[in-house]
Formats: C-alpha cells, structure tokens, sequence
C-alpha cells in the first residue's frame, strides 16, 4: 500500500516535472499507425497535426511546441508502451493520435496514473472516454454518428432494415446504436457480422439480396469501405432498391472519389465531409491539399486537426501547464471547427458535434458526400442514457 | 444457392490463377517463395497506376500486369533466387518474407497505403439473371479468364516440348540436364510465368480481394493453403484445392458466418496431417 | 595412459556444461542495464520477453530441427491465460506465470502430435495452422477474451506481495529479466544433458538417431511442450507488464517476428535468441524514429541480406567472439545430403 | 540352443510386388553369418524388416526367442538389435566422443536425464573410452564427424552400433566405398568383433565374405535360393550362375 502511494507520487511529480521544468518545450506524443493495414488512419492525422502545427506557428503562451510522432503499427502493446516511454523518458504534456479501439484502451491506465491527457484523435468507441479520467475525444463515437441515421430512415419511409457491420468493438457499437434506436421508432431489424479482416464480401451480400430489406446499414472501417461498395452494386443491390445507409466510414472521403459511380446515393450522417459549405472547412480542405498532394482530408483528418486545436487552447488557458489543470482546461471548450460547432462535453470529455446527414454525388467531376440535413449538437447517446 | 456457389467457383479461380505459380515453384524448384503475394501485388499496381493516371483500358492493361511482374520475377531469379535453390526450406521462407515487408514497404512508399481502386468498364459491372441465377458479369468474365488460362497451362503442360521437358525437370532434375534439357532455362521461364500469372491474378482480383500494400500477407496465407492441400505434383490438384477452398470459404461465410474461417484452417490442417502430400497427390 | 585418455574424455564432455566468460559477462551487462539505463527499460523489458520467446523457438528449431511458422499459438495462449486470470481476481504474477505455462504446455503436448511427420513445408503450414486457429477462437470468444477490442481490466498485484509494477517500467524489466535468466538457465542445463544431445542427434539425422535406440517422437513430443511452455511464459510476462492483451498476441507476424530474431541472432546456440531480440528491437527503435512509415523495408532489407550472406556462416562469426576453451564449435549440420529418403 | 535371431515365413509385400518372399532364417548365437544376393534381391528389405524400419505383410521376426514383430525400431535396438548403413549414417555436427556418449547413455537410460552433464558418470566415460580405442578413434574423438576421413566415419559407423552392445549386430555393406589405404584398419576391428556378438554381413565383396563369414545365405528375388557354409555356398553351381556369374569382377 505504502508502494502504491510511492508510485503515485512519482507519476504525478513526473508530471509535475513535464510542465515545470522543461519550461522550453511543451511535447506532444503523437502515437498513430503508420504502417499496416491502418496506416491510413495514421498519415490523414500526422498531415491534418502537422499543417495546424504550420498554420499557428509552433509556439505556445511562450513556450515550443514539439510533435514526436511515433508508428504503433496497429499494435496495441506497442500503443502502450510507446505512451510509457513518451511519459516516462520524453516527459510529454499530451499524448494524442489513437487509431483504433484497443490502440486507445490499451495506455488509458497510464493516463490516469501519470495525469497526463490523452486526446483520442480517431478510435471510436463510445466507452472509451470512461476508460480513464485523463482522456478526451476530438473524433465521435459511432452511436453519436448512428442513432441520427436510424431517426432519418424511420422519418424516411424505410420500414426493414439489414446492418452489416464489421466484427469487433466500433462495430458491434454501431449495430446497437441502430438496432435499438430503429426498432425504437417500430422499425424492423436483421444483424450480420463480418470478420475485421475480409477478404470477399460476397456471401454476406447474398444473405441481405436474400432478405430483401428496404435498405441496408452498413459499417466497416473506413479503408475497406471501397470494395463493400464495389460488391454492393455488383450484386444489383442497389437497382433492386436498396438503399444503403451507415455511419460516413463506408464513404471515406480519402478514397470516396476512387469509388467511381457506384458510391453514388449512398446517404449516411457523419459529423464531416471534405463538402462541408462553410468558411472555415474551404480553408481548411485547400490547404491541406496544398501540403498534401494526392490526399483529400477525411474524418480522421479533421480529428487530428480539432486534437491539435484542443491541445493548443488547452495549454494557452493554462499556460502551458498540463496534468490535471490541462485536462480541466479543456473540459467545456468550445469552437468552429471545419466540421462545424463543436464543444468537448465537461462531464464526459467526449465531444458534442452536429451530425450531417449527407448524400454522395458528382460535385465539380469529383465525389462528395453532400449534406443535406443537419441535426445539431449531438451528443454520445450511450453516455447521454447513461446519465439520464 | 447456386449463387453462392457461382461466387465460390469464381472466388476459387482466381486463387488458382493467384496461386499455381506458387504451386510450380514449389513442386518444380522445391523453392517456398512466401514473396508469391508480391508478384500478384505488382500486377495489381500495374493495372491500377495505368488505369487511373493514364487511362488506359482495364482489358488493355491486363497483358502488361501479366509482363512487368514476369519481368521482376525473372529479373530476380536470375540474380537472387536461383542461389538460394539448394538451402533449406528454412531460408527459403526468411529470404521470401524479407522481400514480402521490403516490396509492402516500397509500395507503401510510392503509391501510398490507402487502397488502390479501379474502374470496371461498364460491361463488366451489374448482374444478369441466368436460369434463374443471379450472375456477377464482372464474376463471369474472371471464370472464363482464369478457365480459360486452366486449359492453355493444362495444355501447355501436356501438350508441347516445353513442357514435357518441364514435367522432366520436375521429376528428376539430375536425369533431365543428363538428358540434354537447359534446367537453369526451364526454371527460370516457368518463375517468370508464375509471376506472371500472380501478377494477372492481382490485376483482376483487385476489384474483388482489394488491393493495398498489405496485399502480400493478407493472402499469403491462402496461396500456402491452396498449394499443401492441393499438392505440387501437377496442375489440377491446386486447381481443384483452390476451386474448394473458393467455395468453402464463400459458403462458409454464408451459411456459418460465426465459424467460417476457422473451418478452413482446421481443415487444413486434417489434411496435411493425414495426407501431407496434398488432398489430390497420387500417394507415393 | 587409458586414465589419460579418461580424463580427457571426461574433460571434453564436461566442457560444454561449463558458462564461459563471454557468458557471464553477457548475463553481468544486462543486470547492469537496471542501473545504467533506467530510461529505456520499457524497451529493455520487451527485448527481455522477445528474448525469451525467441529462446523458447531456438529450443525446438535450433535443438530440435521444428520449423514453426505459430509459435505465436503458446505466446498468445500464456498472454491470454495470464491476462484473463489477472481479470478476474487472481493478481499474483507468479500464479499467473504458472498457469500460463501449464496452459501452453498442454497445447504444445497435444499439438506436438502434429508436426513430427511431414516435410518441413507441412510443418510450417501445419503450426501456421494451429495459430490461426487459436486467432479464430480467441476472436470469437469475445466474452472471455475481448474480442478484437483486448482484453481490458487487467490490474496486476505486486510481485511475491511486495514489488509494485510501477510507471518506469523497472520492476517490470527485472521480472521480466529475472524470470528469462531462470529459465535460460534451465534451458541451458537442458541442451548439454544427455537429453538434449539427444535432441540434437535426432535434429542430424533422425534415421540413426532410432538407430541407436532413441524414441525419436517421444523426445521431440517433450522439448516441443517445453517449448511451448516457455513461449507461453513469455506471453505472460507480456501480458503481465503491459496490462493488455489483444488479438495481436496470436497473429502471424509475432510468429513471423520471432523467427526473425533468432534467424538475426543465430539459430542452436541459445543466445542467438537474446541477441537477436537486442539488434531486432534496437534496429526498430532507431529506424523507425528516423522513418516511422518504412522501418519494416529495412528490416526485410536485413533479413534478404543474411539468408544471401548465409546465416550459418554469420552465426559462427557471432559464435567466434564467444572466448572458448578450444576451437570446436556446435554448429548446425550441413544439410543432410548424405542421407538418402531412406526412411519411407 | 535358442537362434539369437529368427525369422519364420516372412513376407513383404509392396502393391503387387512381392519384396521378400516367405523368409525363414536363423542367425546362431555367436555366428559370422553373410548374406548375399544380386542387386535387387531384397537384401534392403530384409534389413528394414529386420530393424523394424518398415513392418512384414506376414510372418514373425524372433530375437533371442522374442517376438519383436511388433516392436518399434528403437525398442529392438534397446532389445540388443543394431545395424549399421550401406551409406554412413552419422551425425555430421557432433563429435565421435559426443556420438559414443550419446549412444552409450541412451543404452543405460540416459537419454531421458534432463539435468547432469554425460561426462559426470564414470561408467560411461569408461565405455567410451572402450570403444574407442577398440575402433580406433581416439585420435580424433574430438573432432567433427564431417571432417574425418571417409575411413574413420567408417569405423565410427560401426562404432556406434557396437555401443549400443548388441547381441546381434547387422553390417550392410561394412567396407562399401572405403580407400584401400583405410581399408585393411577397418577389416581388421570388424575381424576383432568379440564372439558373443552374432554377425549377420549383408556385403557385395566376396573376398570379405569368404574370409569372415563361416554360414551364408544367398537371397535372390526376395527369396532365400540356398544356405550353407562358405565351402557349400561357394562351390555350388546355382549360385555360380544366379549370381556369382552375374557379378564376376565384383
């Protein structure tokens, strides 16, 4: 007992230390997976910190701001102990990034033991924010993103519905978020899993040509939301009339042009698209092309991007001072975003957004996902339940 | 339901073309070339980058997705993997996964790790109905392909000098140089062509199996599957291996979606324990 | 002159049970490394557990002759049993460490059973197969493993009751190294028994290894389960240091990574193992803080390059700055070209 | 007196080829018995009938009035059955002193010690040592078995199998291949072989086989053709023409 009391001090002299000896520079972990099968993920938020880093400047209320960017390859072991050793050896004032679920869950122990914040820029599911007081989400969660999707097909005349959702954490949130709330509003509902690592979609599209629902849910992690849309059209799913809709995953801006015609009419609510109509996202989407050629922002883009906003503010409103006084500091905050308002909920760190729902078609030669509809300020409805 | 198995049938050739040059590597040079995926992969890129930044026409691109990874296979025959046919399975399989994470690494360098999309033409998309069947066009035009590559490889190897002195090669290397048949010659043509046909395989599996730079390891381990089940011996046991696991996994995934891949490994391993020469190899 | 001949023989077949300066000297630098780097033992920690899993693969590759492709199948296995034991209340590590290994062990027992015949290419596919198989159920046993999630919740107690795990990583390393010495220690012991050089007879040539009236299978079937028992007390501490445990324990490339650092360290000797887990891991860290996105072209860069320089060759080299007493080493045999398919 | 090793009516069969027709031998306590045959005549076979390598379609294989028809190969080494190869079956990284230590602790039980060193037990060492200088390897002991000269893996080979201490000690081929220079070394230690070891020499080398064998047997298409002593064997005219005459400069 007496140990575990050591132990506490230390991490939180450790901290301590991070903000008040190294009064030159304020690091900035930047844990993302860069290589492997989410290396997507990883470059659209390394690009998206990296160009708020060179828009404003890399000071901060006087002090330096350093980014180390560090390649987890997916791995959670490896998430955790890149975190440890940002903690322990580079004395870091934030850790950010976090790709997947596990990615995030994995170092959530040593965010609450070293009090430092860690700003979950990507991972999306809704009970990541519970996992330690330190952690804060610039992204969304899949039910903020779902639930407005079941509320728009039950308004919309669709009365039985398929979800097909890939197998793990994000997935199965989604399939929940949409099962519950659909059938809520009296809708009809029909589940299918599929393995995280797919090669051939083929024989879950046969089950849903078979069960002929009026549209079909679908979530699977942006990346391989390409070939789903590929084989949906393929199987004449959609001259059959079946609408597809999900969460924006399917129609990731990243790679939506590469689609072709056949993401077209693909409606789902997310909180961003590369179309978003405002000011602030023209900016926002020029410039990032400009310093990266050959990518258009997405989702995870803008999350890196608000992560970087958050952790500046953060630090400007404490002086650059972290641990608890920085995760405090960032409670509450509230600002536009390229996505639009958005606000960091004090009670559960987790972010309140609007949700768009959105429509792809042709725009200027290139595919978009264009909102047509906006539900505003949602905010995560398993912990909303939860408190109410 | 005979959709699924239509789906099967076109998922499992296309592993065959995937994988037969695998199968002849190892059946011909005893060579474990776990770098097989990246051949395909090259040829997958090849129709991609030509597509999409110079628009030529997928039917176009094909015979090139077919030539450049046959040139890089026989290219790298030639320097690196012919010195390696004597050493043991062992390095065989380190040397191949080298170059598996050096050619992923590379891709992911050049062309980016996101995945890499390509335009049917419009004859190629949609479905028709036939007898009642829902039919894939695009699933129907990778059946008459690769059936048709089974027939002229079935061929080439019954049929002609080649390879006759080919089937001579495999079975006793020794005998066929003392026979007067360039062995170094025949291994190296028929690396190059299995490259080849991995690269062709790439090319028309990417619409289907997806292809990024991690296409190498995610499939590596089918093509393993398709060449211990079907056998080394001769052409058909590895067609009909991958005609098999085409269909299991299809029906599989449809019928028993909770167990589907894990039948398929078990099965794998029922077979090589009690057959270790492959489902469909003549008992020696 | 016979009591010469004797104690000469006596002298040779002792040799090999002696530790040789370069030895302790090995085991003396990385204690010190307790001391002398507090800064990098989350790194050293993994190198300690990486060390072992690659020892525990150089038991049956390098003394047995095993190819494996799944060793993954007996880390994943231990991390799991670790992790999921330490969920559920029982926090002692040692406990955990036992269980682990046990659990490994019976796996490794009964899938021993399938890799003493066939090729070397059936026995890759074959281990391959039984690690992919354990993804699976690991992947759909959710309720007991997390799924793709991890396995989340784990709160680890002190060591023995008294040391802590705290955010340095420092006791974790010095289990972690403590645990891996002990066991290198037994393994040691193992490899110059009778025992063990009867593993390596059988790992020469397994036709007169009968021949001479050793139960071949019976001999593979027990160091394969001690093997796997070892993989699987890696994968505990692994679990046990890093709190977590996620699918990843089982997938391909930790069984691919561990051939990787023993083919890098040397295969048959042991050490081969630990050295590889040092250069593997160092080599990482260092390029992948230079180029996070490229760091595996280099690593497979190395990887083309020691199998084209010839492993074997290389391993002696490594073995040659090892001071020994005299000049005969302990390599791996050419291959068997003097043994004919006899066998059949 | 009981045959240190027997056969009655032994048949193998591969497919429809029939590779050791209805068998039925003795090998005397103590006998230097050869076994010859033309090429093909199933003398392989026989031996890995005999050592339990493959299993009889039909028939029983008795050593010192046991049945060990069933029995796995290392059981009937363990029984007092050694062999050595036509082509040296050795091993190629170990040492000869690593080799015989290995040999002679598994005959004691050895091989399942996980824990001490061979070098710790004195009974062991002594037999080495034994056997060494009785085959002549002491000289080279510590060197490895891929370095020697092709002589002396050849008295090793032969070693090995001795330190099993057999009761019944198969020699395939025991000089195939050896230089001449080398030859009259390993000649005269299988000459040396104590009595109580029965012999059974499967060889091609008539001139081996006369000056060692005092029984043989001639094998001929699978089949036993006629046995007798070297007097017999070498002055009938059947054999003369099955197979010395097939064979006339060997």
């Amino acid at each position: 007992m007496l140990r575990r009391t050591f132990v506490g001090a230390a991490a939180a002299m450790l901290a301590l230390s991070g903000s008040a000896l190294a009064q030159e520079t304020l690091k900035v972990g930047l844990i993302l997976p860069m290589t492997g099968p989410f290396a997507s993920t990883g470059r659209q938020i390394e690009a998206a910190a990296k160009l708020y880093m060179q828009q404003k400047g890399d000071t901060v209320a006087g002090k330096k701001i350093q980014l180390i960017v560090k390649d987890d390859t997916g791995v959670a072991d490896v998430t955790k102990r890149l975190a440890q050793e940002l903690i322990v050896n580079d004395k870091i004032s934030v850790m950010a990034g976090f790709g997947l679920t596990p990615l995030a869950l994995a170092p959530a122990p040593l965010a609450t033991q070293a009090k430092v914040p860690q700003v979950v820029m990507a991972a999306a599911t809704a009970t990541i924010t519970e996992a330690s007081p330190f952690i804060v989400r610039t992204s969304f969660t899949l039910p903020q993103a779902t639930v407005p999707m079941a509320e728009w097909a039950a308004q919309n005349g669709i009365k039985k519905v398929v979800t097909l959702v890939s197998d793990y954490g994000p997935g199965i949130d989604a399939e929940k978020a949409f099962t519950g709330a659909f059938a809520g509003k009296g809708g009809q509902v029909e589940n299918l899993r599929v393995p995280l690592a797919n090669p051939d979609f083929s024989p879950f599209l046969q089950k849903v040509t078979d069960a002929k629902p009026d549209a079909l849910f679908v979530f699977v992690p942006s990346g391989i939301g390409a070939q789903f849309m590929k084989q949906f059209v393929e199987r004449g799913l959609d001259k059959s009339g079946v609408k597809l809709i999900g969460p924006g995953d399917v129609t990731d801006d990243d790679i939506l042009n590469g689609m072709g015609d056949v993401a077209l009419g693909a409606i789902t609510t997310q909180h961003y698209s590369a179309a978003h109509d405002s000011p602030e996202n023209k900016a926002f989407v020029e410039a990032f092309k400009r310093a990266n050629p050959n990518m258009r922002p997405n989702f995870m883009a803008v999350g890196g991007y608000d992560g970087m906003h958050l952790i500046y503010e953060g630090l400007k409103k404490t002086n650059g001072q972290g641990g608890q006084a920085l995760i405090d500091a960032m409670k509450g905050m509230s600002w536009t975003s390229p996505r639009g308002p958005i606000s960091i909920d004090p009670q559960t760190r987790d972010i309140v957004q609007n949700i768009y729902v959105r429509k792809v078609e042709r725009v200027n030669g290139e595919l978009y996902n264009v909102e047509f509809a906006t539900i505003a300020n949602v905010k995560d409805p398993v912990k909303a339940a939860k408190s109410n | 339901m005979l959709t699924i198995l239509f789906d099967g049938i076109a998922y499992g050739m296309l592993l065959f073309v995937l994988a037969c040059g695998l199968a002849v590597t190892l059946g011909l040079m005893n060579f474990v070339n776990l770098a097989h995926g990246a051949f395909a992969m090259a040829g997958g890129y090849v129709t991609a980058v030509l597509m999409n930044r110079h628009g030529v026409p997928f039917l176009a691109t094909l015979p090139l997705a077919f030539i450049v990874p046959a040139l890089i296979g026989l290219v790298l025959e030639r320097t690196l993997y012919k010195r390696l046919y004597a050493r043991s399975h062992l390095d065989q399989v380190l040397f191949s996964i080298g170059l598996v994470f050096m050619a992923v690494a590379a891709i992911d360098y050049s062309m980016g790790s996101q995945q890499q999309l390509i335009q049917l033409p419009s004859w190629l998309q949609g479905r028709v109905e036939i007898l009642g069947i829902q039919v894939g066009l695009y699933r129907s035009f990778i059946i008459a392909v690769c059936g048709a590559l089974v027939v002229a490889l079935q061929l080439i190897l019954t049929k002609t000098r080649f390879g006759s002195r080919l089937r001579a090669a495999v079975d006793d290397p020794r005998v066929a140089r003392g026979l007067g048949i360039n062995v170094s010659l025949i291994f190296a043509a028929t690396f190059a062509v299995g490259s080849g046909l991995a690269g062709l395989g790439g090319a028309l599996g990417a619409e289907i199996l997806g292809l990024d730079p991690t296409f190498p390891l995610k499939f590596m381990i089918y093509f393993l599957i398709v060449v211990t089940v079907g056998g080394t011996t001769s052409i058909t046991g590895p067609f009909l291996a991958s005609l098999l696991l085409g269909i299991a996994d299809v029906a599989g995934k449809y019928y028993v979606p909770s167990v589907g891949a894990f039948v398929i490994y078990t099965l794998m391993i029922v077979v090589l324990v009690l057959r270790p020469q492959g489902l469909f190899d003549r008992a020696r | 002159m016979l009591s010469n001949t004797a104690d000469s023989v006596r002298a040779s077949l002792n040799r090999r049970g002696r530790w040789k300066i370069g030895e302790i000297a090995f085991w003396l630098v990385a204690a010190s490394t307790l001391f002398l780097l507090p800064e990098r033992h989350l790194i050293l920690n993994e190198i300690a557990i990486i060390g072992l899993f690659a020892l525990s693969l150089d038991l049956i590759l390098g003394y047995a002759g095993i190819v494996s492709l799944g060793h993954a199948a007996f880390f994943g296995l231990g991390a799991y049993a670790a992790g999921i034991l330490a969920r559920d209340g029982f926090a002692d590590p040692l406990l955990g460490l036992g269980v682990a290994a046990i659990a490994a062990a019976v796996l490794g027992f009964v899938t021993s059973f399938l890799v003493l015949r066939g090729s070397d290419l059936t026995k890759l596919m074959v281990t391959l197969g039984v690690a992919l198989v354990l993804g699976e159920i690991a992947n759909q046993a959710s309720w007991l493993t997390g799924g793709a999630d991890g396995l989340q919740g784990i709160a680890m107690g002190p060591i023995l009751g008294l040391f802590e795990f705290d955010i340095f990583g420092t006791t974790a390393y010095t289990y972690s190294l403590v645990v891996t010495f002990l066991l290198f220690v037994v393994a040691r012991r193992i490899v110059v028994s009778p025992y063990g050089l009867s593993l390596r007879s059988i790992r020469d040539n397994a036709l007169r290894a009968r021949a001479v009236g050793i139960p071949v299978n019976r001999r593979l079937v027990a160091i394969y389960t001690l093997s796997a028992a070892y993989a699987g007390v890696a994968g505990a501490l692994l679990a046990q240091t890093t709190q977590f445990v996620s699918l990843d324990v089982l997938a391909f490339h930790r069984s691919a990574d561990v051939m990787l650092v023993l083919v890098i360290g040397g295969v048959g000797y042991l050490y081969g193992g630990l050295i590889g887990a040092i250069i593997f891991k160092v080599l990482q860290d260092v390029i992948s803080a230079w180029t996070p996105q490229y760091w595996q072209f280099w690593i497979g860069l190395i990887l083309v390059l020691i199998v084209l320089a010839g492993r074997e060759r290389l391993t002696e080299r490594v073995r040659a700055l090892w001071p020994r007493s005299r000049g005969r080493t302990v390599d791996r045999p050419q291959p068997l070209t003097t043994t004919p398919a006899r066998e059949v | 007196m009981t045959p240190a090793l027997e056969t009655k009516g032994l048949i193998k069969r591969f497919g429809g080829l029939v590779a050791t027709d209805n068998v039925t031998f003795r090998l005397e306590q103590g006998a230097r018995h050869a076994l010859i045959g033309p090429n093909g005549a199933g003398k392989t076979t026989f031996i890995n009938l005999l050592t339990g390598v493959i299993k009889p379609t039909t028939g029983q294989i008795i050593l010192q009035g046991e049945d060990i028809t069933g029995l796995r190969p290392e059981l009937r080494v363990q029984r007092g059955l050694a062999r050595t190869f036509q082509i040296n079956q050795l091993f190629p990284a170990m040492t000869p002193l690593e080799t015989l230590g290995l040999a002679v602790s598994e005959r004691m039980g050895g091989g399942r010690d996980w824990w001490r060193v061979i070098g710790s037990k004195t009974a062991i060492v002594d037999e080495i040592v034994e056997i060494a200088q009785r085959f002549r390897l002491t000289d080279v002991l510590d060197e490895r078995t891929s370095k020697l000269a092709y002589g002396k893996q050849r008295l090793l080979e032969i070693a090995v199998a001795f330190a099993c201490r057999p009761r019944v000690l198969l020699l395939d081929e025991p000089a195939a291949g050896v230089p001449e220079a080398e030859r009259h070394e390993l000649l005269a230690t299988v000459a040396a072989l104590p009595r109580d070891v029965s012999v059974l020499l499967i060889e091609h080398d008539m001139d081996l086989v006369f000056s060692f064998a005092d029984r043989i047997s001639v094998l001929v298409n699978g089949a036993l053709f006629t046995e007798g002593t070297v007097e017999e064997v070498s002055t009938d005219p059947k054999v003369r023409a099955v197979y010395l005459g097939e064979s006339v400069d060997e």
